[in-house]
């Protein structure tokens, strides 16, 4: 039996017994590609998803495979990008998945010449420390023209594009009950 | 060869020949219209995220915006970039002269988009997937096989990288992956096929230039599409590979250009080196006949 | 890895104009259409030597054996042995995945140059080395005669079917040589086996192989002219550079050879001699036509150049 | 398009095959000008005299669409007889004050009706120096307000009417002037000139996509307003395949305008309150609660949103904390910012997924300001430049700063992607599209809704018993949001459901249901609605396939869902469509209410006869037939009688820096212009020193300053190193080598570039001299896989006054073969240059 089998899975029997003597397509079909199947088959979700880069804002179905991200495609429902994407949007799944992505929070002490590590509670901590500390050292109550103005000029933020806008209001909110005024983004770059 | 099994010449059913059943999938294939090709390159990302195929290395080669260079182990997709002048009537009419020398097209394409002084072309270039395809017959271990789509695969479980389809190639297709040592080149996403979807490239491409679907569908849409530019005054839009009578009976991945193929950097006639096979055992075995004669020959006569 | 690209670019294709021309010639920044063969050198040449010299080699055993020259038997057998071992193990160290040469059996392609010489390989491999083993060892002569004797009968082939296997490619220089290449590594082949005689063999003993060296040089030399003759642009590369001079030197070699063992065959030393210069012709043959057909991928000319010749032909575009 | 919004680019192409003719403007022949029937090479920076050609070719040979121009745009009102235009005074209009370089925009106004400050610009202008205080970004998305109803002349015959004025202003705008200022010849420009306005009026449209190649010039507000201008007269705005859309450049760049990360507006375009020494909420309504058009109803807006941030807090009797807003006194913006982190006056900064020490204009500048903060917080995928300019910055490389003397305390947090965090993206074309979460961020990596709400918790906490006044607004804040998993994420969907807004019975579905007497709540007005029903409308996914082509079942349009805006100009006065061919929204005669594949942008039921009562307010005050509904006068403005710092009409002015003179006025440049010239930003004077035009772009295969795309092998080996691109023509005069490098030099710095020799990028020929132009693609900087100096170190600082935006767009330099020096050298040759070109060195370094 197992010879047997062993025999009948030699292409070259396949090709004398089958029908394709020339051995160049049915008879030399091997193991990998009959038991092939497309790592998306098997993906534990499919979430969707909308593309990071440029503000067309293409439909994105993300592939998750163990609690990882496998696959990054177009959704051809959106009547907007119809399933396609640029380079940059096919490569989103090297993006997120990037090797070279810090994962850890770097503190890097006033005229340090190195990075530290921190643990995050305490990075969170001494930001908190430090926004408190010059918010105070830094308030004004009225301008040098006796105007009331309420803020701070000590704290600023540039924020990149790609927020979602419910962190765009937090983000507003809490700078603006900070008296933070000098708070930008990329659209006015 | 019995006339079954043809290595050249027209052939309806590429996948019947190899051995599939009668109700084996339709074959298909890409049409890839390179006129509304805009060189973004998605295709190519888009193959290596599927495929997992590897970077290739950083390299500026000032070939306009090409710096993937070619097809091979670490590309199956390859966009090329091509300028050229073209006459530029705002120029002409208002007298002035820009000194741009007579170079470009020999068959000025008639039609580039006046005014502009220049033309760029695009086009995503691909495994052809040919009816005959020289990489598969001459595969030694039958790693390169036919699959039920009629498409020409690379089984990575077999391929020992003898480097034999390399030459084979009448496209420069096929490569040698550095490291790795197996021949590598486009699947036309074979795992996803069996899956009922589309190869991530065709899915990808934001204009559709490149166009999935069977062949026979993609022919005539393909065939659509040019008299449509032809009417629209594009004389110069031909089809490449698309026909089934040519030297490697048809490509699977076919194109619709705007220049010559060379310019693209295509084979303008390319012919399938198994058809000259049998001819070519013919030879060698006339030779191998002589070698014989002459071995038997030198011992016949005086002993010393 | 950069680097060798980097200097490709240092070529015409620099022009930023895009599609290059010469002599008439389009082409894509002057990059290869093709890809040029990845085979490994002095692997795949010498692969294609050493065959040859096994091939002729076990057929002169054979022949040798029916007629009765024993000291050619003997030098014909270990040469068909040695060049086969040595040649499986060239062919098995240019493989990428060499732990898969097994694969090679994993079909029978007739469609594959490779494969058919697989198969004619891994038996002749064997057959050759049992009969240098009952050679050497004494041990099983009657077995031994066998397999040389089967030996001998595929020998013919080895000799001529790596010329198909180079011939099946696009490779332009190597495919439009495929009516001549067999001939020419045939007759190569003939005088290489000659030259292993020559140096292995007592003088008194070589008369066969010296008139097969001459038979075969007469074949190779004819082969090679007919073939440059007849192949027009794509036969530059056989006459340019280095393979150029490989073959120009490899005609001189076999020149050499032959007059050599003639007006030397009394002479062990000068029989030697001869017997090298055939076996160093043979050698650089195969290096000689192995790189002209690299050079011939490497231009695109000699792709674009024929094919339109062809489409005019055909009243084409 | 195709360059930069390659997928969006899909349905130019699908037009292009269905016939339509695809026109490319732009200085560099790109991926688009590839797949153009026409592409027109023009000198960077000078759109506004190309466009300005256009629309006197429109009004010379009366190809506007008369019956749209009358019935919806301002051209038939009647201007005050003091106005004059920059015809009259050689590049500047009437109001100009040469000492505070800047204008009384008194004379403007329409005759009989007083032009009127908006929202938030009560304070007293003249206090702070002109160029710094803020401009029309106060007036929201309304624009300015205007007191009255204009005279008017529907005969369009008077001569101090709208179109007359338009009209003599133009009149200079010929065929070769455009030649002479843009380098495009007649020939050409009038084959556009034919294409757009055949493809214009009752059965056709035509439409203008624009990007960052408009908005970043000192006179980068005029330039969208020619545009504007354009299509108001050929009536392409408000109808399907028209417009002047804004081909935005990152996901979600439009919701940071709508809920701005930006100082002086709030969300939904609320002005922020300047300082003044008695505002309360009723004083800063007040200018708009008269108002008509929707903005009339602002303190409903306010209110909401005041209430949807202090909650309780937020009362009737404490004018629902109004106090709380801090208060501007002038520009703020980002590039005042880095000045100020430079003086000393800013100690703090927060870099939220932005490289401004590879983005932004002049980049040595952003990097001197980081580098003398107190502290620093950086949240990004990617070592970013801005994260390690204190270790290996070009600063550090050329000695100016030296790592052991930055005092700079640097936070590096890392960020979650997109796939790691659920949110909405606004699109460029107002569309909310919410993203779920795929998986967890890994590592200590996290969103950052997760980084500002757990930072404000904090903040609450250490504040907890704090008496001191400027405390309140933090301690009363509502900051309650429930969290989720293991990290403790907050819920974005309950910042949507805040956002959305609420009453008494529940979410809001509408933001006419927003009260101005604190029973409702909402963040963001113009996004009431997207939570309608306690859903999730910005997660409607219904496939494209399966609606009409204008899909109002996939994501959510901000406001009420309207996929057009404008849209009641899709149809004639009377509400009939124009033409079957463009019909879109209509009057629906037996339905009594306006009907189409689109939801109204107008009332549902007010009918195309409608004229309001006198004395009616907001949208009341808005007859039947004014469908921009939220200008005060429900009309399109060829003619801005209030709200622009730099002139009613666009006009052509030279970039600041520039090889030539401007040959329509003696007034060369934008006379208002923000202008900063100081130590490390000095300006390149118009001479031969700096000779050549530069422009900056992007590539396709980057994206923008490449913190997500630099780091990427699949993207970087696409386009593996900075490159310049110049003519062939350039690159014979300087002997530049096609993939050798080139050094190009302004007056801030040197940066080197490996050279792309191209026909793509064309000298231009005018006025007899040639221009030639460098292309600069701007994504590189020294970390990540694809390296190179960044092109924004060579620009300068210098801004639109109306909005602060750089002009990064159209600069001068030099360029010269071979690199550029390294180390202090580096400085040297750039002094060797400022020195030729007569600036003041920097000699205190």
């Amino acid at each position: 039996m197992g010879i047997r089998r062993w025999i009948a899975s030699w292409p070259v029997y396949r090709q004398l017994t089958g029908s394709d003597p020339l051995g160049r397509g049915a008879a030399a079909k091997s193991r990998g590609s009959r038991e092939l199947s497309p790592r998306t088959h098997d993906a534990d979700r499919v979430v969707r998803s909308i593309c990071p880069y440029c503000a067309v804002g293409c439909g994105q179905q993300v592939y998750v495979s163990n609690g990882k991200v496998s696959q990054i495609e177009g959704d051809p429902d959106s009547p907007i990008s119809r399933g396609r994407l640029c380079p940059k949007g096919a490569a989103s799944k090297q993006l997120v998945t990037s090797p070279s992505r810090q994962q850890r929070v770097l503190y890097r002490k006033p005229y340090g010449t190195e990075w530290e590590e921190l643990p995050l509670e305490r990075a969170m901590e001494m930001i908190a420390d430090r926004v408190i500390e010059t918010r105070g050292r830094t308030w004004q109550e009225h301008d040098a023209r006796g105007r009331r103005v309420n803020r701070t000029l000590g704290i600023a933020s540039l924020g990149g594009a790609t927020l979602d806008n419910e962190e765009n209001y937090l983000m507003k909110k809490l700078y603006t009950a900070l008296g933070a005024v000098q708070v930008e983004n990329q659209a006015r770059i | 060869m019995s006339s079954v099994y043809r290595l050249s010449g027209l052939l309806a059913d590429p996948a019947g020949e190899a051995g599939y059943r009668d109700d084996h999938p339709e074959r298909v294939g890409f049409f890839t219209d390179t006129s509304v090709c805009i060189g973004c390159k998605a295709c190519e990302v888009a193959c290596k995220e599927w495929n997992l195929v590897p970077e290739q290395g950083l390299d500026l080669l000032g070939q306009s915006y090409d710096n993937t260079g070619a097809l091979g182990a670490d590309s199956w997709r390859h966009v090329a970039f091509i300028e050229q002048r073209v006459p530029d009537p705002s120029v002409t009419s208002s007298g002035t002269d820009l000194g741009m020398p007579g170079i470009g097209a020999p068959e000025q394409p008639a039609a580039a988009e006046e005014g502009s002084g220049m033309r760029w072309l695009m086009s995503s270039d691909v495994c052809k997937h040919c009816t005959h395809a020289a990489c598969l017959d001459v595969c030694p271990t039958g790693s390169l096989f036919r699959t039920e789509f009629g498409t020409v695969v690379v089984q990575e479980d077999i391929c020992n990288g003898c480097g034999y389809c390399i030459p084979a190639c009448p496209y420069g297709v096929i490569g040698q992956r550095e490291g790795d040592g197996r021949a590598w080149k486009c699947t036309l996403c074979y795992d996803r096929l069996g899956d009922g979807l589309e190869p991530a490239c065709a899915k990808a491409c934001p204009t559709d230039s490149i166009q999935f679907g069977d062949l026979d569908e993609l022919r005539e849409r393909a065939d659509r599409r040019l008299a449509e530019l032809h009417q629209d005054g594009v004389g110069e839009a031909r089809l490449y590979g698309r026909d089934p009578d040519d030297g490697v009976g048809g490509d699977g991945a076919f194109f619709l250009l705007l220049d010559e193929p060379e310019v693209y950097g295509l084979p303008p006639d390319p012919v399938v080196t198994t058809r000259d096979l049998p001819a070519m055992w013919k030879h060698a075995a006339a030779a191998a006949a002589s070698v014989a004669a002459t071995v038997v020959l030198s011992f016949l006569g005086r002993r010393r | 890895m950069s680097v060798p690209r980097k200097e490709a670019m240092s070529e015409p294709a620099r022009t930023p104009d895009g599609p290059i021309e010469a002599d008439g010639i389009r082409s894509y920044y002057g990059r290869p259409i093709l890809k040029e063969p990845v085979w490994k050198v002095p692997d795949v040449p010498s692969y294609l030597f050493l065959g040859g010299l096994a091939g002729a080699s076990a057929s002169m055993a054979s022949v040798a054996e029916l007629t009765g020259h024993r000291e050619l038997v003997r030098v014909g057998r270990l040469a068909a042995a040695g060049g086969a071992l040595a040649s499986v193990g060239a062919l098995i160290h240019d493989l990428g995945r060499p732990a898969r040469f097994l694969n090679m059996l994993r079909v029978f392609k007739p469609t594959s140059p490779l494969s058919v010489g697989s198969w004619i390989l891994a038996p002749f491999s064997g057959l050759t080395s049992a009969s240098a083993g009952a050679q050497l060892t004494g041990v099983l002569p009657a077995a031994g005669r066998l397999a040389g004797g089967a030996a001998g009968l595929l020998g013919p082939a080895m000799c001529t079917y790596t010329a198909v296997l180079l011939s099946d490619t696009a490779v332009p220089s190597w495919h439009e040589a495929y009516p001549e290449l067999p001939f020419l590594f045939g007759g190569s082949a003939l005088n290489s086996a000659a030259g292993a005689a020559l140096v292995g063999a007592r003088p008194c003993a070589t008369r066969p192989a010296i008139r097969m060296g001459l038979l075969g040089s007469g074949l190779e030399l004819a082969a090679s002219s007919r073939m440059e003759r007849r192949l027009g642009v794509v036969g530059e590369p056989y006459q340019r550079g280095r393979a150029g001079a490989l073959l120009t030197a490899a005609r001189a070699l076999t020149v050499a050879g032959a007059v050599l063992s003639v007006i030397g065959r009394r002479s062990r030393a000068a029989s030697a001699i001869a017997g090298v210069a055939y076996l160093a012709a043979g050698a650089c043959t195969r290096f000689g036509v192995f790189r002209a057909g690299v050079n011939s991928a490497r231009d695109p000319r000699y792709v674009v150049a024929p094919q339109r010749d062809r489409l005019r032909g055909r009243g084409g575009g | 398009m195709a360059e930069c919004h390659p997928v969006g680019f899909q349905w130019v192409i699908e037009a292009r095959n269905r016939g339509a003719k695809v026109i490319h403007v732009d200085p560099r022949f790109t991926r688009t000008s590839a797949m153009a029937n026409e592409y027109v090479p023009l000198r960077a920076g000078t759109d506004i005299a190309f466009l300005g050609g256009l629309i006197n070719y429109v009004l010379s040979n009366e190809k506007d669409f008369r019956e749209y121009l009358i019935a919806y745009t301002n051209a038939p009102a009647i201007l005050r007889e003091e106005f004059a235009d920059t015809e009259d005074l050689d590049g500047l209009f009437s109001g100009f004050d040469p000492e505070t370089l800047s204008y009384d925009p008194e004379t403007w106004a329409y005759e009989g009706a007083e032009a009127a400050p908006a929202a938030g610009r009560r304070s007293d202008i003249v206090g702070d120096s002109p160029p710094e205080h803020s401009g029309p970004d106060q007036y929201g998305s309304g624009g300015a307000t205007i007191g009255a109803k204009p005279k008017v002349d529907p005969s369009l015959r008077h001569p101090r009417c709208v179109y007359q004025v338009l009209k003599r202003h133009f009149s200079r705008y010929t065929p070769e002037l455009v030649e002479e200022v843009c380098g495009v010849p007649p020939e050409h420009f009038r084959r556009v000139a034919e294409a757009i306005t055949e493809n214009s009026g009752r059965e056709r449209t035509t439409a203008f996509c624009y990007s960052v190649g408009w908005t970043q010039h000192t006179v980068g507000v005029q330039y969208i307003r020619t545009a504007s201008i354009l299509q108001a007269l050929l009536g392409n705005i408000g109808r399907p395949g028209g417009g002047i859309l804004a081909l935005r450049g990152h996901a979600s760049i439009q919701g940071s305008t709508d809920i701005p990360t930006l100082y002086n507006i709030l969300p939904g375009y609320i002005p922020m309150p300047l300082a003044e020494h008695e505002l309360d909420l009723d004083q800063f309504v007040q200018e708009d609660a008269g108002q008509t058009g929707f903005w009339g109803n602002m303190r409903a807006y306010l209110v909401s949103m005041l209430k949807a941030w202090w909650g309780a807090a937020a009362a009737e009797d404490n004018d629902f904390c109004f106090d709380y807003l801090p208060r501007l006194t002038g520009d703020h913006g980002t590039y005042q910012t880095v000045l100020n982190q430079i003086s000393g006056e800013c100690k703090g900064y927060f870099l939220v997924g932005e490289n401004p020490a590879v983005g932004s204009a002049n980049a040595k500048l952003q990097r001197l300001g980081m580098s003398n903060l107190d502290w620093l917080v950086v949240r990004d995928l990617q070592m970013i430049e801005s994260a390690t300019f204190w270790k290996d910055g070009p600063e550090i490389e050329s000695g100016e700063l030296r790592t052991e003397e930055i005092g700079t305390e640097v936070f590096f947090l890392p960020a979650a992607a997109h796939t790691e965090k659920e949110g909405a993206f606004t699109n460029t074309q107002r569309l909310l599209q919410w993203h779920h979460k795929a998986v967890e961020p890994p590592g200590e990596a996290r969103s950052d809704l997760w980084f500002f709400y757990h930072l404000g918790r904090v903040i609450q906490r250490k504040l907890e018993g704090s008496s001191e006044p400027r405390d309140r607004p933090l301690r009363e804040l509502v900051w309650d949001y429930p969290c989720e998993g293991e990290i403790r994420e907050p819920s974005a969907e309950a910042v949507l459901a805040e956002i959305n807004g609420r009453g008494p019975d529940g979410p809001l579905s509408m933001y006419t249901q927003l009260a101005d007497d604190g029973s409702t709540s909402c963040g963001c007005w113009i996004y009431c609605g997207v939570y309608a029903d306690g859903h999730n409308h910005a997660a409607n996914r219904q496939p494209g396939s399966e609606q009409s082509w204008v899909a109002p079942g996939w994501a959510w349009a901000w406001p009420d869902n309207r996929r057009i805006l404008y849209n009641r100009a899709s149809a004639d006065p009377a509400g009939r469509p124009w033409s079957e061919r463009k019909r879109y929204i209509w009057w629906s005669d037996e339905q009594r209410r306006w009907v189409g594949a689109d939801k109204p942008d107008f009332e549902p039921t007010k009918a195309p006869d409608y004229t309001p009562e006198p004395g009616a307010k907001a949208q009341d005050a808005l007859a039947g037939d004014n469908p921009f509904i939220m200008q005060t006068d429900g009309r399109a403005w060829l003619f801005a009688p209030a709200g622009l710092l730099d002139g009613p009409l666009p006009t052509h002015y030279e970039p600041h820096e520039s090889p030539v003179a401007n040959p329509l006025y003696g007034q060369g440049q934008n006379p208002t212009r923000q202008v900063f010239d100081r130590k490390y930003n000095r300006y390149n004077p118009p001479d031969g020193v700096f000779p050549y035009v530069f422009t900056t772009y992007r590539l396709t295969e980057h994206h923008t300053a490449g913190g997500m795309s630099r780091d990427l092998p699949y993207l970087s080996e696409l386009q593996p190193e900075f490159f310049c691109e110049v003519s062939p023509e350039l690159a014979t005069e300087r002997e530049l080598e096609h993939l050798g490098w080139a050094t190009i030099v302004s007056a801030r710095t040197a940066i080197e570039a490996r050279v792309l020799v191209t026909d793509r990028i064309r000298p231009l020929r005018m006025r007899g001299r040639t221009v030639h132009q460098v292309g600069l693609p701007y994504h590189w900087g020294p970390n990540g896989l694809s390296t190179g100096d960044a092109a924004n170190e060579l620009l300068s600082v210098v801004l639109d006054p109306n909005v602060h935006i750089q002009e990064a767009k159209a600069a001068t330099c030099d360029i010269v073969p071979g690199r550029r020096p390294r180390g202090e050298s580096l400085q040297r040759y750039v002094d060797s240059y400022r020195r030729r070109a007569g600036i003041p060195e920097e000699a205190d370094r």
